[in-house]
């Protein structure tokens, strides 16, 4: 009798230990959840103990829209998904469906979607740098950011007519031929962009709060970030080499000669740094594809009615967020079967709790920042 | 010239309104502020006593009393949080084990 | 008579001095908004009069017409005292701050130590306002706000020891006086570092804002808060910063003395000083990231702290052997 | 003048602090008893003692007070003001302070404490309080001065041990 009163008192004692945990809802209006986002965070003082995310607020069928419309018909929906890199969606979808067909896209358009394709990864991590650094509090970055993402819009803006949904491509190459001016102002753009590099630099990589504020702070190893699926500037953090434009080359990526930066730690500066690495390396690919342009034709040969054979593929790109897949089941009609994005955004955002769990409250803002997100490709 | 009758009854009063405080309520943290104040009032004592006999030994003292009394803050309050830590409870009379 | 004419002296100059306090904070914010717009390569306010000069009263006129919130939660009481509470202090504090040597409401010989018990009293408005608000993102903001306040009010008070050794007197005016020949900053270098780290930490101030960070507590304790009583709260931190620089200015740079190969009135002085102090307050804020809740307490009891024993030290013993 | 401004601080103190060991909620009790050190800084100016009221406005109300909000704020107030609020004891109290009370003023009745000393300043020709105290308190106190600190050393500690979530050994 003793013995079970003692142990129902242990155990008594072991549930009512430890204080309330605090509960808070970040989210989805948060200055800092980037968009959408809920976080449910189980707090004890200051420590994350447990985390959740709610997602599904911009949910906006984008899959079965793909199921009712015709391929061609697609493209302007996928600059929905990841808005802040529209040209990369667009690129996604377009080399996705021309795996059904043995078409020979020219050259010249191959060279253009690369440059088109770097240039929305720079106006990505300039976005990603901007809120990054805002939610740790250096708010002068955020504008010099913006002033540079400014520029990259006005390209768009001048090749395709659109500022942030630019439905860029076409399946087949492009929809007509860029204007010189926009080769021009290309060449302008890359010269300054170095030394706006060196701006962003001087007042982050060495700040010692910077420092203090991202090293050894969500830390998440190759080995965790593999088995969670993690792709783009996460795993490259983590120290995997792995990048689709080396892995499985698409549009003009064979041809060119660039580095894949990774990190040590994998903590929140090292993927700061992958992300700086890249916009420098983004530069240079966008000057060899300048320097190698060719001529001819941007559009090849293609049907009046897009029909792919029957079957199915995944094809997937190395977008600014990471993987951005596309997986097309075609019945052989005019529409696809099913459309299945694979987002980026929604797969890091998976390592989330991962990468929060021990950390504190101003770190989770932090860490939601490095990764990342996009709540348009994350809901879809 | 304020008499010292006043310091006097006004340090009584506030030190029997704590004294009340501390034996009529349940609440462990009033008990604590009702310490407090009892301190408090004692120091009123003090300061009038130092006013009238031109002393600065009582303002001395009042400064010891204040360092008796964060330290009490300080150890009283600790004991607080690690009980109610450990069960979710404020009042005097049910703390009554020596022993959890 | 002649005590109702210092009162009505006095009462004169409160008046005075509690009006142009609330005017120069609102420019305050002004040159503060016009500062960081320029440093981030954009204009600031352009539209209300010339380069917006009018924008501050017209911010004011909106607050003061804003609809009055109070959350169905919160406690009534405490949530209308607390902008009560964080804005009184602040202004009290004018009470004894010397402007120049002929310009002040009164000066009373613990003068410096008034100030620092009364700008302690700040943060009693924030725990209000963080707890009254019954949300928790106030009430994170405001916990986090008082052990920062709290922690960093030791080292503000340790700081200013070895000024006052020098000094050998709490008077502010004294103080002022002890600096004709040499600016204190020169023989007390350490103490003025703790002083204005802590001095950007008690007012909450970049890189140690994190009371009120936007990003991760949503605005912090005062969330909840809006209209006049959200205008308390910013007059009140900005107030709070032109004590704290006005302190730093009195400690450190002499007052309202300048050099004496420019002949300037001391108000003017005072003002010149008070805009420098100002400008790296904002300066720092368009420069820097935010420290996080447990480096911002570590920086201040594993650095700060022995810094400002050893400063003490040193002063002590220096001041034994050569004077 | 001064003993308006007297019984000005004494009633607000005695108001304050009766409303203080009424409150159910915690918190108000503590932003009460905050009130009460005021008016209490109020009266030591009166009785000439400012550099303690700067210390009492500033240590008390500013730390200790701060401390006990703070850890009044990691409690559950909520469950607290919905219990019972007093002892049973009550009456008896009640008639022990009435008698205590009544004892007191008999007491102060009866003693003549004759014309007040007037001050006087061995430091300089600036009578000053901060010097005065100063000096007394690090001459002839300064060995009762030393031991408050080592209480203060040993409370900090015993507190720190008291919180702490788990002591590593």
């Amino acid at each position: 009798m003793v013995g079970v009163a003692n142990t129902s008192r242990i155990e008594q004692q072991s549930t009512l230990h430890g204080t309330e945990e605090l509960v808070i809802n970040m989210g989805p209006q948060h200055p800092s959840t980037h968009g959408v986002l809920r976080v449910i965070l189980k707090l004890d003082g200051e420590t994350v103990n447990d985390l959740d995310c709610d997602i599904g607020y911009l949910h906006r069928g984008t899959e079965k829209i793909g199921e009712n419309i015709t391929y061609t018909m697609f493209i302007p929906y996928t600059d929905r998904l990841d808005y802040i890199a529209a040209p990369s969606n667009n690129l996604a979808w377009v080399t996705a469906v021309e795996k059904f067909f043995d078409w020979e896209i020219p050259m010249r358009a191959q060279y253009i979607r690369s440059m088109v394709g770097e240039l929305s990864r720079i106006a990505s991590h300039l976005l990603w740098l901007a809120t990054h650094a805002l939610d740790i509090g250096a708010m002068t970055v955020f504008l010099w950011c913006f002033r540079e993402r400014e520029m990259v819009l006005d390209l768009f803006e001048t090749a395709f007519g659109g500022r942030l949904t630019v439905n860029a491509f076409r399946l087949g190459g492009l929809h007509e031929d860029v204007p010189d001016k926009f080769l021009q102002l290309t060449q302008e753009f890359i010269d300054i962009f170095p030394s706006r590099i060196d701006d962003y630099e001087t007042l982050l990589t060495n700040n010692r709060i910077w420092l203090q504020r991202t090293r050894d702070v969500g830390i998440i190893s190759a080995e965790d970030a593999m088995d969670l699926g993690l792709t783009g500037p996460i795993i490259r953090g983590s120290g995997v080499r792995w990048d689709l434009r080396r892995a499985k080359p698409y549009a003009a990526y064979p041809y060119l000669d660039f580095v894949v930066p990774v990190g040590e730690n994998g903590d929140i500066y090292d993927r700061y740094l992958v992300r700086i690495e890249e916009l420098r390396q983004s530069t240079r690919i966008i000057q060899q594809c300048l320097d190698q342009l060719p001529g001819g034709p941007v559009t090849c040969k293609t049907p009046r009615t897009i029909k792919p054979p029957e079957g199915e593929i995944y094809h997937s790109i190395e977008n600014p967020k990471g993987e951005f897949g596309f997986y097309i089941v075609s019945d052989g009609t005019t529409t696809p079967y099913r459309v299945r994005i694979r987002p980026p955004s929604f797969i890091n955002l998976g390592g989330l709790k991962k990468l929060c769990i021990g950390q504190l409250v101003a770190d989770v803002v932090a860490i939601i920042g490095s990764i990342d997100i996009v709540l348009g490709e994350c809901d879809r | 010239m304020i008499p010292m009758t006043h310091f006097l009854v006004l340090g009584a009063v506030l030190f029997l309104i704590g004294a009340m405080g501390v034996l009529m309520r349940r609440n462990a943290i009033i008990i604590l502020l009702s310490i407090e104040l009892m301190l408090n009032a004692v120091n009123v004592t003090f300061v009038g006593f130092s006013r009238h006999l031109a002393d600065m030994t009582g303002q001395v003292f009042a400064i010891f009393v204040i360092t008796v009394a964060a330290c009490e803050a300080a150890v009283g309050l600790a004991i607080l949080i690690a009980l109610n830590r450990d069960r979710t409870m404020v009042n005097v009379d049910e703390i009554n084990l020596l022993k959890w | 008579m002649d005590m109702a004419l210092e009162v009505a002296v006095a009462a004169i100059k409160i008046f005075i001095v509690v009006n142009v306090v609330q005017l120069v904070v609102a420019y305050m914010i002004y040159v503060e908004r016009k500062v960081i717009a320029h440093a981030q390569l954009r204009l600031g306010p352009m539209r209300v009069g010339w380069h917006g000069l009018l924008q501050p009263i017209a911010d004011g006129l909106k607050l003061f017409f804003k609809e009055d919130i109070i959350p169905d939660k919160a406690d009534r009481v405490v949530f209308v005292l607390a902008p009560v509470m964080v804005l009184v202090p602040a202004l009290v504090v004018y009470a004894v701050l010397p402007f120049s040597a002929t310009f002040y409401i009164t000066q009373i010989n613990i003068g410096l130590f008034f100030v620092l018990a009364i700008s302690s009293l700040g943060v009693f408005g924030v725990v209000m306002a963080g707890w009254a608000s019954n949300s928790k993102y106030s009430l994170l903001g405001a916990l986090r706000s008082a052990a920062q306040m709290l922690s960093y009010e030791i080292f503000l008070g340790f700081s200013v020891i070895g000024p006052l050794m020098l000094a050998g007197s709490l008077n502010l005016q004294e103080i002022v006086h002890a600096q004709r020949d040499v600016w204190f900053v020169f023989y007390q270098p350490l103490a003025f570092i703790v002083f204005f780290v802590a001095a950007l930490a008690e007012t909450n101030r970049v890189p140690f804002d994190l009371p009120e960070a936007e990003t991760e507590l949503v605005a912090g304790f005062h969330t909840e808060y809006s209209g006049m009583k959200f205008a308390f709260f910013f007059l009140a931190e900005y107030a709070s910063m032109m004590v704290i620089s006005t302190i730093g200015i009195v400690l450190f740079f002499g007052g309202w003395e300048g050099p004496d190969f420019i002949p300037l009135p001391g108000f003017v002085w005072y003002c010149l000083k008070l805009g420098a102090f100002m400008f790296v307050f904002i300066w720092l804020r368009a420069t820097l990231p935010r420290y996080r809740y447990d480096q911002l307490m570590r920086v201040g009891w594993k650095f700060m702290f022995p810094l400002v024993m050893l400063n003490i030290f040193l002063t002590g013993f220096l001041k034994y052997l050569f004077l | 003048m001064e003993i308006y401004f007297f019984y000005m601080f004494a009633g607000g103190m005695i108001l304050t602090s009766l409303l203080m060991i009424t409150r159910a909620n915690v918190i108000h009790a503590a932003l009460l008893l905050v009130l009460t050190f005021f008016f209490l800084a109020g009266v030591f100016v009166l009785a000439g003692a400012e550099f303690l009221a700067a210390v009492q406005i500033l240590l008390y109300a500013g730390g200790i007070m701060v401390l006990y909000l703070f850890s009044i704020m990691l409690m559950n107030v909520e469950v607290a003001v919905r219990m019972r609020q007093w002892h049973r004891q009550g009456v008896v109290v009640l008639v022990a302070a009435v008698l205590l009370g009544l004892e007191i003023w008999a007491v102060l009745g009866e003693v003549e404490f004759g014309a007040p000393k007037q001050w006087e300043w061995s430091l300089g020709a600036t009578p000053g309080n901060v010097e005065a105290l100063g000096a007394v308190l690090y001459t002839k106190f300064l060995f009762p001065f030393e031991v408050a600190s080592i209480l203060l050393l040993a409370s900090m500690i015993g507190a720190i041990v008291l919180a702490k979530r788990t002591i590593e050994r």
